[in-house]
């Protein structure tokens, strides 16, 4: 039987992204064959299903099947439940938590300037595209939030770098009304490829079924 | 897509009576009718996102904004919403004590040149703005990604005629009682979430009747009891009927008098039970 | 867009066996091709996948797309794997159909506070724990769930009756593998009543239920 077969039929069966070492690890061990020949039929077959209605997609948790975002129209009518929509507040501390990261729930409400109600943290920790990964260490010990994997995988992304680049800060100009030329505090860079996010990236998160 | 539509409110909506009366000293360089007022804390996200509203209506640049004109507008919508005894958010109120304070803060000559950026307090309130400004728009942009539910659908393949029997996660009872009980405890924080203590063989009582109510037209209602149940099972089945009813998932129906009573499923609609 | 690539997304999204009729009911009412066109569609599809490890295959029911007989060996290899745990959030859906049946996905919501994503009431569909027992006569006739004798005998109940009541589950004490901090909480003898209870106690002795 040849590898990109089993691949295929895995990745279909799969109800799950499945990286390349989880399909690897499918195989018996004496007959394992290497990342890269994986890595060469995930390639061929995204080839083959170039102009098909389903494609093969990297995001965060691995590889997919999934139908192409042209089809959701048609796919979209086959259920009757809308999609569910998300408040702009919702949005907005999702961002701040995925940009930030990790970010105490004082720190959103200090950027967002007002509180951030429970229902969202909970909605945002239910869905699991968001968890804890630790506790500051000032009083009261509030939880630090980071976004995880499966928050990529819901928007079809393979890594925090390809959210939309957040503007960078723009240097405060002299102010006009004031005769101080004191420097300014460079604009911190907005990249996020911090270490503590590339650490995230590279923790294992370990995937709960729903 | 909100300040549009705060925009579009109010170029459509009139000048209104407020609560009975006509709303007379309403300033003029306010920009949402009064009417729009009522939406004013669902519209803007804070005080944030307001101030960043009125800047950017006027097409004025963040890094240098006129404080004492942005405080009277701001101040104003305050006012408003005070008069109109709508709950404020005690972030706005922060807010205009802020604005109020860098625009005095501005008319005293300076006190002492040492004084850091830091402690400018506009300079703070422009870093803010802009990075809530930041965050607001990527938090736009994401919301326009493809996602799963509405733009993204998985796929199924079916793996029944697999041999090898797919292990299931296990669950425990007790596992979904605590997580029960963790959802009794929220309800009971959000008090107006009662969750009623209906006993369990009605519940389980009332899905057996829908179930089969389920494609067919009617039951009839000296059926539902089952006489071997004895006076208990007699007792349930007639609450689950009277729980469904109250409900408004079925409809108890007599033709005339003395006519057996019948049990449809409620119809507000046409009664279209094909999927 | 080409009805062929249409249909075919249909399938694969679809996650039950799809008629010709129900595949001609997605389209809208005034561009409804007629069933010989979809019949068409569904044969080229056949072909075109005659190659590959997955088929578009007739069932009583209806198309759908299977994994070929032939991979069986090997997507039986993927779940032979430790499978991983369901989520609070499902547990807690799961709960609450249970106590509150008949329920739509919107009582669910208001109850949890959240919304419920798809893949759990999907989840729990497919496991036969839940089947929706008919149709809520409001606009957009949201479904009735219910949970079945499935997962009454996966618990070992006879009726939902023997369920712990609702003042019993607010005094069940946490999992003793999770717990080890309060001592004197466990010395305390509980009331019990519930034949449920007494099982969990019992599970809790001899391991697990299954």
């Amino acid at each position: 039987m040849e590898i990109k077969q089993i691949v295929e039929a895995l990745l279909f069966a799969a109800n799950q992204p499945m990286t390349v070492k989880q399909l690897r690890q499918v195989f018996p061990e004496l007959a394992q064959p290497d990342n890269d020949e994986i890595q060469r039929a995930i390639d061929a077959i995204i080839e083959d299903y170039r102009l098909r209605p389903v494609e093969l997609k990297l995001v965060a948790n691995g590889y997919r099947f999934q139908v192409k975002e042209a089809m959701s129209p048609w796919v979209s009518r086959l259920f009757s439940e809308k999609p569910p929509k998300y408040s702009r507040a919702l949005l907005e501390t999702m961002a701040i938590i995925a940009y930030k990261q990790p970010v105490t729930r004082g720190d959103i409400e200090d950027i967002r300037g007002v509180s951030v109600s429970s229902t969202i943290m909970r909605t945002l920790l239910d869905r699991e595209w968001v968890r804890v990964v630790g506790h500051k260490e000032v009083p009261g010990r509030p939880a630090l939030y980071s976004t995880t994997k499966q928050l990529l995988d819901y928007f079809n992304l393979s890594s925090l770098s390809e959210l939309p680049t957040l503007q960078e800060i723009e240097d405060l100009q002299p102010l006009a009304s004031s005769d101080s030329t004191s420097t300014q505090e460079t604009s911190e860079k907005q990249e996020i490829s911090s270490p503590a996010i590339e650490a995230i990236e590279q923790q294992e998160i370990t995937g709960t079924l729903q | 897509m909100n300040l549009d539509s705060a925009e579009h409110q109010l170029q459509v909506l009139p000048l209104a009576i407020v609560e009975g009366a006509p709303l007379s000293d309403l300033p003029e360089d306010l920009y949402i009718p009064p009417d729009a007022l009522k939406v004013f804390l669902e519209t803007f996200e804070g005080p944030l996102d307001l101030l960043l509203y009125l800047i950017r209506r006027q097409n004025l640049d963040i890094l240098n904004i006129p404080i004492a004109e942005i405080t009277k507008q701001y101040i104003n919508y305050i006012e408003v919403m005070s008069d109109m005894q709508l709950e404020l958010a005690a972030e706005y109120l922060v807010m205009a004590a802020m604005l109020a304070e860098i625009k005095s803060r501005l008319l005293l000559p300076r006190q002492s040149e040492m004084e850091d950026e830091e402690d400018d307090p506009r300079a703070t309130l422009i870093r803010k703005l802009q990075e809530y400004e930041n965050i607001k728009q990527a938090a736009e942009e994401i919301d326009l990604l493809p996602r799963e539910e509405r733009d993204i659908f998985a796929t199924f393949v079916d793996v029944s005629n697999v041999k090898v029997e797919k292990i299931l996660p296990d669950v425990q009872l007790k596992e979904m009682l605590l997580a029960f009980q963790g959802v009794l405890k929220r309800a009971e924080q959000l008090s107006h979430h009662q969750i009623t203590r209906e006993p369990l063989s009605v519940r389980e009582r009332m899905s057996t009747i829908l179930e089969n109510l389920n494609g067919k037209n009617h039951l009839i209602f000296s059926q539902l009891f089952n006489n071997t149940e004895g006076k208990y099972g007699v007792v349930v089945s007639f609450l689950a009927i009277l729980e469904l009813t109250k409900e408004g998932l079925i409809e108890i129906i007599q033709s005339e008098p003395f006519a057996p009573l019948r049990i449809t499923a409620a119809t507000n609609a046409g009664s279209s039970t094909s999927a």
